[in-house]
Formats: structure tokens, sequence, C-alpha cells
């Protein structure tokens, strides 16, 4: 097969990176703002198995670094959407702007 | 003849003190655990003498040495020369009067004595340790009390001023400990390693551009404990807000820190830089007598009167440790003992007046010599010790100060010794005014005039007591000099 | 094998242990949360009590896994602090109908920062990190029904995973530079090229989230306010402690070729966190989030001890984290007392406290002190240390701004006592009676913050463990 | 014989007495304390009355010279080697002197005070402070140490200000003690600035070897002091102008003058011993003690000519103007004084044969007892009339006949009428002005004229003037006490003969003695001039008349001047007032409250406002948190890839 350079790939996870970040930076709902964590990670992810396929194809070091982080982002995911019910349920909204009460 | 007892007697007394309950017990325990102090302190003075009579030309003596934090060749090592003895005994002194004048401490007395004898300790610990770090922990332990006893017991702007005390003063010991770390990095013994020990420093030259450095760290930072011109402003809020006893410690002995520390540590093992800057130093300190003096003129609350003459006083030991002549050094020392001494005493005399007419506006008082004698004549007393009467304590270390400084032939050195001389005239005038007005005059204790005058009484046995240890000090200082001359040659 | 694998994990098995014995009672019949409490807290003290036995050094799982006597003494370290928190949360806890989870939490936190800690690689490094951090957001959230609770958890649970996500990054590039994960292969390829200092970057913030250092610090403040007292104590000593461990290590082993880089970075990250800190620090009310922006200002001197990077430097620190253990835990421990019982947390809450509890006046304000490094308290030896080992490379400047940043510190540290002791309170915190464990905490924290300091011994100890370059 | 077995009992037992008295007096002696003063005061007097015979005619002189002699000396305090103060005691011709005077006229106004004190309720206090002041002034003659007279010389100043103020509950009291205190110690500001050049250059406090070492001219401390200028003039000229200003100071004259008028406010005994007798005459004393030195610097000399002939005469214009008895009585002490210091300084202006100095001193030794006999008779009137004001006095010879006649052979003695005291004493010192001066003994001789005029005046207003039945023959207590009489008697006696002691032969600048030569023609002018004072006096005011008015019309300014004592009180209240206090401390004051004090503030307050202004930064949503931490990376990579490339 054709092989794509890796710098592509690493364009596409750079991207991924950002456009999560852009998420987590405008979106008002907290569940979507967890998506865009989610797309982070999975730019990393990339990051890991790209690197791991091109440039150190011997060991899997990076394919399981990758394993392990989906499933930690898992658990992580779960955690969050349990204490955004529960923020839910205190009030009534998982809106992020109405969740300022603490500051300065 | 074991230092670290100096140190011990305190903290015993203090756990002492946590222990019993009651006023009566409290002032007991606290009052006797200062007479053993004072007694130690002359048990001290006299080995000293011995070993020195017995030509023992070391220059510290009752030394003691234990490693501490070897990692950073930390050292617990204490020993004592003529000035640490001396200082001693102005400790002892002053902590023995400070708790026979607040005998009768009502509110929360267990606390007070216990934090007035935590601060003797300090003071004690301060003046005989002979390792930067120990010294530098002991300067430190010396400063939250005060905050407390200014900020619980005191009067007036209690909070304002015990804030701005100890933030200064904390001020001054960050500098320190800048200096502190300048010196210990920038010396190496023979054996490749840093050190704190004040006299292996002495002995290692620390390099001249280093000095250059870290001696204004060192003495600005130990200057403002004693009241360096601009960073004296905690002096009169923090004298005039504490209690009676803390305000002699403050300005008896914990002023005096400040001085101890310029001299000990700035100037004795910076001697290049202190020479380089010494022309700053005069300056500086010639500004704090003239401008303490004339500031004290206009003030017209007695504390206020006291601290600022305070300002001006300890510029005397910042001018004769500036002046680097021997003869100025001494006098600056005899000039800690005796200000300590006096200051002391006058704040007593305030405190005593003050429990009686609860005012000290110098407007609203007048004549008392005639309702309480004897506390009108410790306030003379103090009054003429302190414009430098010949026979009190004063006289002997200013004209010390003048005869050393006078030694520098520089014009400016002159100039700032002549200046320094015509300060004692405005002493005279603000001295004299507090007294003419408060002790003599027509008799009035109030703006509404004698009206409670003759409920009043005079000094208690306490504070005879108290009045009387420190007036003998004075008198052993004022007529008979020569044995502390002898002292505080070395 | 086998043996040396159960002594060299002796303190993550023990963890381990206890944590399903927890689950068991869980779902075994109930029991009372007293009960719970006493075996919790007999097991903890079983574990730290395991932590001195027979410590040689060793790794497992080809460098995943490596301990040494330093290493096995933080974790006591740690251990000594859980033990503290879970004894002073008794109280809170018994009203509390989720006991056996709160300690499952906790443990599997405490779990996860022994891992991290004792990591050699950066995989088992970022799962001992997110298994350390995840927990604690749901324990962020104990306080089920309270809106701040959840707050305090959501924003917690979104910045560290925004944070885990940006260290993966750092992570990730890090190995695409190098090609390896084991710290002992990576140190060797570490050359200081703009991609290994970028990923780098990306690493320090990873770990300056978890210690809070400005500007990585901004969930701190919130989170510590919402969350209940005990979790709140527990992030600010016991998280912070493990992170700083691992980053000391990582820092000392893996990047010290790039010394210089992370020197300078270290002085402009300690010099604002150290103002940033005092500065928010000065205007709190709520005594907890005040004690949060005290805690960052500690973790700014913290940073200036670190430059140091000398074995004294390690040694500091460790020392430091120590003492603060004690008395940032025993400042806890007076504040969870009061809010467990009247619910006031304001600082003006506390005027007129003397006259009401003499004896939790003095624990708070000589904890206070200690924080505040006011001799004879264990905290002055520890700033000292830390300043000294900063000053070793000679850069006063840095040295200059830390000691006159404590006075700004002392200013709001005193600003509690004055208000325990000066200010006069209509209405005062009523006389509160101090319960057992909380006691026993107390005394344990009170002693401590005593003997660390003016024993020598304790310092020398550490230092003899300790290693730098 | 040796006096070193008895001599240090001649200050100490005064000492003592202050100790004992000072401390119990109130309690234990409130009665007997004037007693007990009064015997260590006899004790004292008969040992320095001994010590003087043992010196002047036994053993002080050695082959035909009076050798000073140091009868015991230790250290005291030890500045650096060779430079310390040393307490000992002195003895030459000079201070024994001195030591006589001081004594006797203490003694007599102890025993003039048991009647005129009696009742006062401080009275042991009194009799403490006596004490200490003859201990304080006797220190100060007896000094060997240029740092010990300085030393006495405060303590008097300080026993001085105690006892004007004794009367401490009269503001004015209080008010004239301030005054003389902070006065003399401006003046002793000068005193020590020139110890201290004078030590410096000389290497030593030692009154001998001082004088020893800067008086030979091939010395190094005399080519160093010589060497060394000081504003163009010679720094020598500076350090004796210095010192001549301590002593201007507590001699009170002119411009440091106008604390000795206010200090009669204390009783009058004391007025007698300190403000009379001993104490203001200390800076002629100084200047006598360093003569030598001052030899060398004729300019210096020249400079105490001239202030004490001015003061001589505006004192005594002055004098003739004043009302109340006691400032009459201070002013013509100021003039006298004046008198002992410019013929102390007019030698160098002619061929300066040194005459000058027992001629002055012999002036000093009559001038103490006449002058304290005038202050006690007209403590006795006081007493007697409970007033100062001569406007209310008159005729009251009949009623104190003693009084009268001791009061008048005093007035005749200091007009320098023949033979009294002051007549000789005189003499010697219009003589040595004749000889060096013509200006100056022209002024002098006018002066005299003066002198007479008042003293009279004053003797008239008391005495005559008005009708004797005036009121006071209702009057409880007589004339006084035997106690109050005795002093006025001895000293009256005193007054008559000491004029004809051969002086000079005893008290003189080398010690050899010298014959001084007073031709009778010489004695006409002064007497003359005397005797005209008087008649005008008589006929001004031995009958209450109108011509005092007229005169005073006549003269218009002049006399208002003089009556406002030519308005130096006025000057010195500006100076202190306006400039000092609101030119100086004022803004210091101020500076240090709202400056030094504000900058500290303004740091606290700067920090807490900052803190305000970048709360916004902890804006409580989690966004602007991610923002924030994700901008921190961006910086720092930025700066630290930049840095690195650099």
């Amino acid at each position: 097969m054709s092989s794509i350079p890796l710098t592509h790939i690493l364009f596409v996870s750079t991207a991924l990176f950002f456009i999560g970040m852009y998420g987590l930076f405008t979106r008002r709902n907290l569940i979507t703002m967890l998506m865009s964590i989610e797309l982070i990670l999975n730019s990393v992810n990339i990051n890991f198995v790209a690197f791991n396929k091109y440039l150190y194809p011997d060991k899997l070091n990076g394919v399981f670094f990758s394993l392990f982080i989906i499933t930690v982002a898992a658990a992580e995911a779960a955690v969050a959407i349990a204490i955004i019910i529960n923020l839910y349920r205190n009030h009534r909204s998982i809106d992020v702007e109405e969740t300022q009460e603490m500051k300065y | 003849m074991s230092l670290s007892i100096l140190i011990i007697l305190p903290l015993i007394t203090a756990i002492a003190l946590l222990l019993c309950n009651g006023l009566r017990q409290v002032r007991v325990v606290a009052l006797s655990g200062a007479v053993v102090q004072l007694i130690y302190a002359f048990i001290l003075l006299v080995a000293y003498w011995q070993q020195r009579a017995a030509g023992d030309q070391a220059l510290m003596l009752f030394e003691e040495d234990y490693v501490w934090f070897t990692p950073l060749n930390i050292h617990y090592h204490i020993g004592a020369d003529g000035i640490s003895i001396a200082m001693i005994l102005l400790t002892a002194f002053v902590t023995i009067a400070g708790i026979l004048v607040s005998w009768s401490m009502e509110k929360l007395n267990k606390e007070f004595f216990f934090l007035l004898t935590l601060l003797s300790m300090g003071a004690y610990g301060f003046f005989i340790s002979l390792d930067l770090f120990t010294l530098f922990f002991f300067l430190e332990v010396a400063v939250i009390p005060k905050f407390l006893l200014i900020g619980i017991w005191g009067s007036g702007r209690k909070e304002y001023s015990a804030m701005k005390l100890a933030l200064m003063l904390m001020g001054g010991s960050a500098l320190v400990f800048v200096a502190l770390a300048g010196i210990y990095f920038n010396t190496q013994t023979v054996a490749g390693e840093h050190t704190f020990d004040l006299l292996q420093i002495a002995q290692l030259h620390i390099p001249v551009e280093v000095q250059k450095i870290f001696f204004p760290f060192a003495f600005v930072g130990f200057g403002v404990f004693t009241a360096l011109f601009p960073f004296h402003t905690w002096v009169p809020d923090g004298h005039s807000s504490a209690p009676t006893a803390a305000s002699m410690f403050l300005a008896g002995i914990s002023m005096k820190l400040g001085g101890y520390g310029c001299l000990r540590v700035a100037t004795l093992l910076m001697p290049e830089a202190a020479q380089a800057y010494s022309w700053i130093i005069i300056m500086l300190a010639t500004i704090a007598i003239i401008y303490g003096a004339f500031a004290t003129m206009m003030q017209t609350d007695l504390k206020y009167i006291n601290a600022y003459s305070s300002v001006s006083h300890c510029g005397f030991v910042l001018l004769g440790i500036g002046m680097l002549t021997k003869t100025a050094i001494m006098g600056a020392v005899m000039q800690m003992v005796s200000h300590g001494l006096m200051t002391a005493l006058f704040f007593a005399a305030i405190g005593m007046l003050y429990d009686r007419t609860h005012t000290r506006q110098v407007a609203q008082l007048g004549g008392l010599l005639k309702v309480m004698p004897f506390i009108a004549t410790v306030f003379v007393i103090a009054g003429l010790c302190s414009l430098g009467l010949p026979g009190l304590s004063g006289f002997v270390a200013e004209v010390t100060v003048f005869m050393g400084a006078w030694q520098n032939a520089e014009a400016l050195y002159r100039i700032a010794t002549i200046l320094a001389c015509a300060s004692i005239v405005v002493t005279a005038v603000y001295i004299l005014r507090a007294m003419g007005k408060v002790i003599m005059g027509p008799l009035q204790v109030t703006d509404s005039g004698s009206s409670l005058g003759n409920t009043l009484t005079d000094a208690g046995w306490n504070e005879k007591a108290a009045a009387a240890i420190l007036i003998i000090g004075i008198l052993a200082i004022g007529i008979a000099p020569f044995w502390l001359t002898e002292l505080i040659k070395q | 094998m086998l043996i040396d694998f159960i002594i060299l994990m002796k303190q993550e098995l023990i963890i381990t242990v206890i944590i399903f014995i927890l689950l068991l009672l869980k779902i075994g019949t109930d029991i009372s949360n007293e009960k719970i409490l006493n075996l919790a807290n007999g097991l903890l003290l079983l574990n730290l009590a395991a932590g001195f036995v027979g410590n040689q050094q060793g790794m497992l799982f080809n460098e995943m896994f490596l301990t040494n006597p330093l290493i096995v003494l933080e974790k006591n370290i740690l251990s000594l602090g859980t033990l503290i928190v879970s004894l002073q949360s008794a109280d809170w806890l018994k009203k509390h109908d989720h006991v056996p989870e709160f300690y499952i939490l906790l443990l599997c936190t405490l779990l996860g920062m022994f891992f991290m800690i004792s990591a050699g690689n950066l995989l088992m490094f970022y799962i001992g990190l997110e298994l350390s951090s995840i927990p604690l957001a749901a324990m962020a959230n104990f306080d089920l029904g309270k809106r701040r609770s959840s707050e305090a958890a959501m924003k917690f649970i979104m910045s560290s995973a925004f944070a885990s996500g940006l260290l993966l990054f750092g992570i990730s590039l890090v190995y695409g530079a190098t090609g390896t994960l084991t710290f002992s292969e990576m140190a060797g390829h570490i050359t200081g090229g703009s991609l290994q200092v970028f990923a780098f970057v990306l690493l320090l913030s990873g770990f300056a989230f978890k210690i809070s250092v400005v500007p990585f610090h901004l969930w701190t403040a919130d989170v510590y306010e919402g969350a209940p007292v005990a979790v709140t104590s527990w992030l600010s000593v016991i998280s912070k402690g493990s992170v700083l461990f691992a980053f000391v290590s990582v820092l000392y082993t893996v990047f010290k070729p790039m010394a210089a880089t992370w020197y300078n970075m270290l002085f402009v990250l300690s010099v604002l966190t150290i103002l940033i800190g005092n500065l928010f620090a000065i205007r709190q009310n709520n005594i907890k989030r005040f004690l949060a922006f005290s805690s960052i200002a500690q973790i700014g001197f913290i940073l200036v001890g670190i430059t140091g990077s000398s074995q004294l430097a390690t040694a500091s620190v460790v020392y430091f984290v120590l003492i603060y253990v004690f008395s940032n835990l025993a400042a806890f421990g007076v504040v969870a007392l009061v809010s467990a019982v009247t619910g006031r947390e304001q600082v003006s809450d506390y005027k007129g406290f003397y006259k009401t509890n003499p004896v939790l006046s003095w624990v708070l304000t000589i904890a206070l002190f200690s924080l505040a490094g006011v001799p004879p308290t264990a905290g002055f030896f520890g700033k000292f240390f830390l300043l000294m080992s900063g000053a070793g490379k000679g850069n006063y400047v840095l040295i200059t701004i830390a000691a006159l940043n404590m006075i700004i510190s002392f200013y709001y540290y005193l600003r509690i006592v004055k208000a325990i002791f000066m200010d006069a309170n209509e209405q005062p915190i009523e006389r509160l009676i101090i319960p057992a464990y909380a006691k026993l905490a107390m005394v344990i924290c009170i002693v401590g913050i005593i003997v660390t300091g003016l024993a020598g011994y304790v310092y020398d100890y550490i230092h003899s463990l300790s290693f730098g370059f | 014989m040796d006096y070193s077995t008895y001599i240090a009992l001649i200050p100490l037992l005064p000492l003592a007495g202050f100790v004992i008295l000072g401390l119990f007096g109130q309690k234990h002696f409130a009665r007997s304390a004037g007693i007990l003063g009064t015997l260590i005061l006899v004790v004292v007097t008969v040992l320095a009355c001994y010590t003087a015979y043992n010196y002047f005619f036994i053993s002080g002189k050695i082959n035909g010279v009076y050798q000073p002699v140091t009868a015991l000396q230790y250290t005291w305090l030890q500045f650096s080697p060779g430079l310390s103060i040393d307490m000992g005691i002195l003895l030459d011709p000079a201070s024994v002197m001195m030591l006589v005077v001081v004594t006797f006229v203490s003694l007599m106004v102890h025993v003039f005070s048991l009647g005129y004190m009696k009742g006062e309720n401080r009275f042991a206090i009194y009799y403490a402070f006596l004490a200490l002041f003859t201990f304080s002034m006797l220190g100060l003659v007896l000094s060997t140490n240029i740092l010990q007279i300085y030393i006495f010389w405060e303590l008097v100043g300080v026993s001085s200000f105690l006892l004007i103020g004794f009367y401490y509950d009269r503001p004015t009291a209080v008010a004239a003690a301030k005054k003389a205190f902070i006065v003399t110690r401006f003046a002793d500001l000068g005193f020590l600035i020139g110890i201290l050049i004078l030590a410096f250059y000389s290497g030593t406090l030692d009154f001998g070897t001082l004088i020893q070492r800067l008086t030979d001219t091939n010395s190094t401390p005399w080519s160093q002091i010589a060497g060394t200028t000081f504003l163009g003039f010679p720094v020598l000229s500076w350090a004796l102008t210095l010192v001549f200003i301590g002593g201007a100071g507590k001699s009170a004259m002119f411009p440091l003058h106008i604390w000795l008028p206010d200090a009669m406010e204390g009783p009058t005994p004391v007025s007698a011993l300190i403000h009379a007798a001993t104490m203001v005459v200390a800076g002629v004393y100084l200047v006598a003690r360093l003569y030598p030195v001052y030899l060398i610097d004729l300019s210096v000399l020249q400079i105490i000519t001239w202030i004490g002939a001015v003061s001589a005469f505006l004192a005594a214009i002055i004098a003739c103007t004043q009302t109340d008895i006691k400032r009459v009585l201070a002013y013509s002490t100021i003039s006298q004084i004046g008198y002992m210091l410019f013929v102390l300084g007019v030698p160098a202006f002619g061929t300066a044969t040194n005459s000058g100095y027992s001629a002055s001193l012999f002036h000093l030794f009559t001038h103490a007892f006449f002058k304290s006999l005038l202050f006690l008779g007209a403590g006795a009137v006081i007493h007697f009339i409970h007033t100062n004001e001569m406007s209310n006095m008159g005729g009251v010879r009949k009623f104190m006949p003693l009084t009268h006649i001791t009061f008048l052979i005093a007035c005749m003695a200091i007009a320098g009428i023949p033979p009294l005291a002051g007549f000789f004493s005189k003499e010697e010192i219009l003589m040595t002005a004749w000889e060096n001066n013509r200006f100056i003994y022209y002024i002098a001789l006018i002066t005299s004229g003066i002198t007479a005029f008042y003293m009279f005046r004053l003797y008239f207003c008391i005495f005559w003037n008005k009708p004797p039945a005036h009121g006071h023959s209702s009057n409880e207590h007589g004339e006084g006490t035997v106690s109050m009489k005795l002093p006025l008697i001895f000293l009256a006696v005193a007054a008559i003969m000491v004029g004809f002691i051969p002086f000079s032969h005893y008290v003189s600048f080398n010690g050899q003695g010298e014959e001084i030569a007073i031709p009778i023609s010489f004695s006409i002018a002064p007497v003359a001039m005397a005797i005209a004072g008087i008649m005008l006096a008589y006929i001004l005011y031995y009958k209450e008349n109108q011509r005092p008015q007229k005169l005073a019309a006549a003269w218009g300014g002049l006399y208002r001047a003089a009556r406002q004592k030519f308005y130096f009180d006025e000057l010195y209240l500006f100076v202190t007032k306006k400039i000092i206090f609101n030119g100086i401390a004022k803004p210091a004051a101020w500076i240090d409250k709202y400056i030094v004090d504000g900058c500290m503030n303004w740091l606290g307050l700067t920090t807490t406002r900052i803190s305000e202004q970048i709360k916004a930064l902890q804006s409580g949503s989690v966004q602007s948190y991610a923002i924030y931490f994700f901008g921190g990376i961006v910086a720092l990579a930025g700066v630290f890839i930049y840095l690195l490339k650099a």
C-alpha cells in the first residue's frame, strides 16, 4: 500500500487537538465540552499510533499506550457524566455559565 | 558554666507557667523564673571575670558546639564575650522589671507572662549564639510574641501597630536571611564546606565584592530592628500601643537585637564593606538622631515622646558602629545597655502614670510630683538619664560615642559628630518640656483639672522594686563605668 | 520473584487488600459507620506501620515499577497523611451514609499516587496519575446534595481531564522524539531540541496543574472551597505531595540534560506562583479558599527549592512536604471540626475564637505559624532549607523576591491569628467538644510540627536518602 | 602633710549628705534635715580651711613657687590608651581659693536657710539639693581633668535646675528652671565640642598634660593644631572660643545671660549661693584654668575682653531700671562677672603682663562675699515684706537694723568705696585695664559709677525712700531668727576684711606671686565715680519724689529699652518658637507622619489594591481557566523555545 507521510497524519492529529480545544473553550454544554476533551485524547492516540508505526515499528509501546488511554478516557468520561448528572440535579442545568458561584 | 541554661531557664519557666493557673501562681512563677535568670546572669558575669583574670584570652568563653543539621553544616554553637555578657545582664534586668511592672495583669495573665518569658528566651539565645543560623532562629523567635503582646494587651490602634511591627521586623529578618545565604555560600572552610559559624567566617575572609553586595542586606535588615532611619516607623506606633512591660521589652531589648546584629554580623564579618558604606550609615544615623529628636518635640503623648527619643538614641548606637573606631564601637555597646535600662525605666514610669491617670497626654497631666512623688522621681531620673546627665548611664555612653566619633578626621564624620552632639540640647528641650508639664507645675490630671488628683496613689511595692532595679543598673553604669568598659573592651 | 514482588510492592498490595476488604463490607451486611471507621483507621495504621519494615530497592516489570528507600519514605509520608485525614474526617463521616465508598475512593487515589511515585515509565506514571485524580473528582462531589460541591467536582473533572489531555499530548511528543517511554532510556535521548522543549512544557503543565502552579492553578481555589473539608485537606496536602515527589524525580532524572531550560522556567513560575498566591490570599474570606491560595504560595516556595536541583533540594522538598502534611492538616483539622459542627467557614467567624476554644485556637495558631515559617515551628526550618537550596544556585534575585514575599504571607496568616485572639465578636463559635479521633490527629500534627523541625536528625535522615545533581 | 588622707572627704561628705537626705530625708529627717546638712557643711568648711592653710602656708610652696598638687586621681572611664576621664583632686592656688569660697558661702547659706526655709514641706529635699550642689561645685573646682570639669559642670547645672524649680508648682519657677538649664546646656554644647577638639589634638584630657603639650611650641600636638585651620580660623581659636562659650553660658555673659534674671524665681538663699557666689563664676574659673592655653591665642582673649566689657556695661544699665530687687542683684552679678572676664582678656591688647589673672580671681573672691551678703540681705527683706517689688518697700531700716547695716556695707563694697573689699579688687582690675587698653578702662570706669548708682538706688528704695511707719510694724516675726542674722554678720565682716589680704601673693598666674602697686593717685578717679553715683542715687531716691519718673521720661527710648532688658528675651522667644519649633520640629514631625510612615502604609495599601484589581483572573468559569491554562503553555513554550534558539 502506498504510505502516507507521517507529517500528514500529525497534521490531522494536531488539527483534531485544536478542534477539541476550541470546542472546550467555546461550548456551553458540559457534555459537549466532555466530548471535545475526548477529541483531544483521540488526537493523542493518533499521535501515538503514528509515531509507533512510522518511527519505532520494532516495539509496540505507542499502541499499547493508546489502548490504555482509551480505557482511562472511558473511566474518566463515566465519572464526568456522573458528576454532570449530579450537577444537573443540583443546578437544574448543565450549562457551564450557570455554574460560576465560586469565584475571586 | 553552661550558657544553654540561659535558654533552658526561661523555657522551664514558660512550661511551668502553662501548668499553673490563677494570677497568683502565674506571677509568682514568672517572677521567680526571672529572679533565677538574673542570679544566673550575675554568676556568668563573675565566672567571666574569673576566666579573664585567669588569663583566658579566647575570643569567646563558655563555648558549646553541637552539630544540628549536618547537610548544611548548621551547628548549635553558643558562646559569650564581654558584649554578650553585658547584653545578657541587660535582658535579665529588663525582664524582671517588666514582670514586676505587670504584676497585677488581669487579662489572660498566663498567656501574657508566657509570652514575656518566651521573649526573654529569644533575646538570650540571640545574644549568645555564635552560629548564624541559631542567631537568625532566635531573632525570629523574638518577633511573634511581640505581635501577640501588643495586639492582645495593647491600647489604642493596637492591631494596626502590632501588624505593622510584625511585618516590618519580618521584612528586616527577610533581608537578614538573604545576607545569611550570601555569606554562607561565599565562604568555604579549609574542609571545603560552607559554614554558618561566626568565628570561622570571621577567619575566612569574604571576598570584597561579595561583601559589597550583602552588607546592605545585613545592615538594613538588622537596622530595621534598631530603627534605622527610613525604617523606624514601627517604633512609635509599636511602642505606644504596647502594654507597659512589652514596651519596656521592645525598646529595652529587642531594639538592641538589631544593634548587636549590625555589630556582630554586618560589621565584624564584612569589615571592608563596612568601611566602604560607613558614610551612608553615618548619614542615616545622624538623620535619625537629629530628626528623631526634633520629631519628639512635637509629640503630645508621653509614650510617643519616649518612642521617638528611642529612635534618636538608637541613632547613637548606629553612629558608633558606623564610625568603626574602637572607642566608638565601645560607646555604641554602652549606649545599647544604657538606653536599654533607661528607656525601660521611662516606659515603666509612663506605664505607672497611665495606670493611675488613664491618660498619657502631656497636656492633660501636671504637677504629679505632689500626689505621686516616687513615680515622679523615677520619671525625672529617667528623663535626666536620657538627656545625658553625668552620673547616669546615658552620659557615659554618649560621651564615649562622641570621643570615638571625633577620632575620624574626615569632614563628614566631624559634621555628623557635631550634629549628634547638638542633639543633646534638643533632647534637653523635649525632656524638660515634658517633665516641666507633667511632673512640675500646678496639679492637673485631666482637662477638667485636679478632680481625681487627690485620689491618686503612689507606686506599690512591685513598681518600686521594678524601678529600683533599673535605677540601680543605670547608676552602676553612670557612677562607675569602668567595669563595663573593662567588660566590653575585647 | 514472587517474594521480592511482594516485598517491593508491599504498600501497594496492602492498600489494594484494604480496598477489597471495604468493598466486601459494602456488599456484605451493612454495619455501623463507627465500626467501619475504626476498622479503616486501624488498617491505615497497619499500612503505615508496614511501610517501615524491610525497604530495599529494586525494580519490577522491566523498569515499569521501581522503588528505593526515598520512595518508600515518600509513600510513608503519604500514608501518614492519609491516616491523619481519615482521623479528622471521622466525625464528618459518622453522619454520612457512604462511608465505605469514601474510603474506597480515597484509597484508590492513594494507590494511584503510590504507582505514580514509583513509576519508572511514562505509561505507569500516566495510569498512576489518572488513578489518583479521577476518584478525587468523585470525592469532591461527596456532599451530593450541595450545589457548591457538585460545581467543584465539575470544575475539577473538566480541568483535570483537559490537563491530562495536554499531558498526554506532551507524552506522545516525547515518545515521538525519543522513541521510548522508560525514564532511564529516555534520559539518554533528551537533547533539548525545540520539539522536546515543547513536549516538556506540556508535561510540565500536567504536573503544574496538579500542584497548582500559576497560571495552571485556577481550579484550585474553587474546588477547595466547594469540596468537603476532608477532601480539600486531602487535595491540598496528599495529592500535591505525591505529584511533587514524582515531579522532582522526573525532573532530576529524565530532564537532567535540559536543566538550564527548566531552571529558567521554574524561576519564572515560582515567582509568579508566590506573587499571585499571596496577592489572592490577602483578600479571601472563606477560610478554605484562603488556605487554598496560601498553599499555592507554599508551592511557589517549594519550586524555589526545586530550582536548587541538588541533593539538598530533594531533601528539602521531601522534608517540607512532611512538615506541610503536619501543619496544613492541623489547620484543616480545626477548620474541619468547626465546619462539621457549626458549618461556618468564614474568616470573620473565627473572631473571638480564643475566648470560646483556647485549645483549638492554639492548634490553629501554631499550624498557621508553621505555615508562615515562624520559629520554633517546623515550618521555619522547612522554608529555610528550601530557600537555602534555591540560593545554592547563586540566584539571589529569586531568593530576595521569595524572602520579601514572606512578608505578605505573614500578613495574611497573622490576619487569622488577629481574628482569633484580638477581634471581638458578639456571636463567636460556641465551645466545641473535640472527638477522640480528631484529638489524636491534632496531637500527632502538633508533635510533628514541634519535633520535625527541632530534631535535626529527621532532616539528616531524609538528606541521606536523597539524590540530586 | 599629705592631703590624700582627708581631702576626699571634702566633696564626698556633701554627696553623702545628698544621698542620705534624698533617700530618707522626707521620712526620717523632716525636721532635723537642716541641722544635719549644716553640720556636714561645718565639717567640710573646717577641712577646706585647713587645706587652704596647709597649702598656702605650709606645704604648697616649693622653692618659692606654688606647685599644683594632684592630691588623688583614679581612672574613671578609659576611652583609649592615654585618653581617659580621670576623677581626681587638683590643688593649686586658684582651686584652693575657690574651695574656701564655696565651702564658706555654702555654709552661710545653709545656716541662713535654717530660718528662711523653715516650715517648707520639702525642707529635707531642699537641703539634699543644696548638698548635691555643694558636692558638684567642689568637684568642679577640684577637677584635674577637662571632662571631669564638664561632668561637674553639668551636675551644677542640674542642681541649679532643681533648686530654681524648687517651688515646682509655680509655673514661673518651672519656666525659669527650664530656661536656665536649656540655655546653659546650649552653651555646654560648645564646651563639649571644644573639649573634643582639644582632646583630639593634645591626645589627653588631663589639664596639666594638656596645657603642657599645647603650650610647648615645638611639640607635635602644637604643630598639628597650629597647622590646621577651619573656615579660615586656626582650629585652636575655634576650640578655645567654643570652650569659652560654655563658660559664658554658665557665667551668664551676653548674649547668653537671659537665664540668670529669671533664675531669681528660686529661693533667695539659693540665688545667693548659686547665682551670685559660686556657680556663675565657673566660667571665669574655667578660663583661668586654661589661661596658659588662652595666652597662646590672643584673638580669643580679645573676644573674651569685649564680651566681658559689654556684659559689664549693659547689665549695669539694665540694673538701673529693674524694680525687682533680686533682678537688680542678678544684673549686677552679670556686670561684676563681666569685670572678672574682661580683666582676664585685656592683657591680650597690650604688653601682656599676666596680672589680669590674679586681679580677676581676686575680684571673684571678694565679690563672692559681698554679693552673697547682698542676696541674703535681700532675702531677709523679702522674708520680712513678702515681696520682691521695690515699690512696695521703703523705710524698713527701723524694723531690721542689722540687715540695714550689713546691706549698706555690702553696697559700699560693691561700689568700691575704700577700704572695703570691693575697692581693692576693682582697683587691680582697673589698673590692668589702664595698662593694656584705655578704652576698656573707660568703660569699666563708667560702669563702676553706674554700679554705685544702682546699688544705692536699691539701698535707698529698700531702707529709706518712704516714711518709716509703713504698715510693716505689725509684722509677726521680726527681723528674722538668729540663724538668719549670723550669716549676715559673718559675711559683712568678710566683706570688710578680705580686701586686705595680699591676694596676688598667693594666687597668681605663675604661682610665685606678684606685687601690684597701685598709686593712690590712680584710685581717685574710680572713687570719685563711685561717690558721684551714690550722690545721684541719693538725690533721686532718698525721699519719695517725682525726679525718677521725669528722668525716665527724659531718657525715653533708652530707658524703655533697658527696662525691657534690650529685648533679648523676645529675640530668644522668636528664635525658639518661630524657627526651631515651627521651622524645624513641626516639619520633621509632619514628614515622619505623612511621608516616611506614609510610604510604609502606601506599600501595604498598594498590595491590597493590586490584589483587588487582579481578582478577575479567578473568573469562576472553567473555560476561562482552560484558556489561561493553554495561554500559560503557549507563553512558556514560546519564550523558551525562542530563548533556546537565541
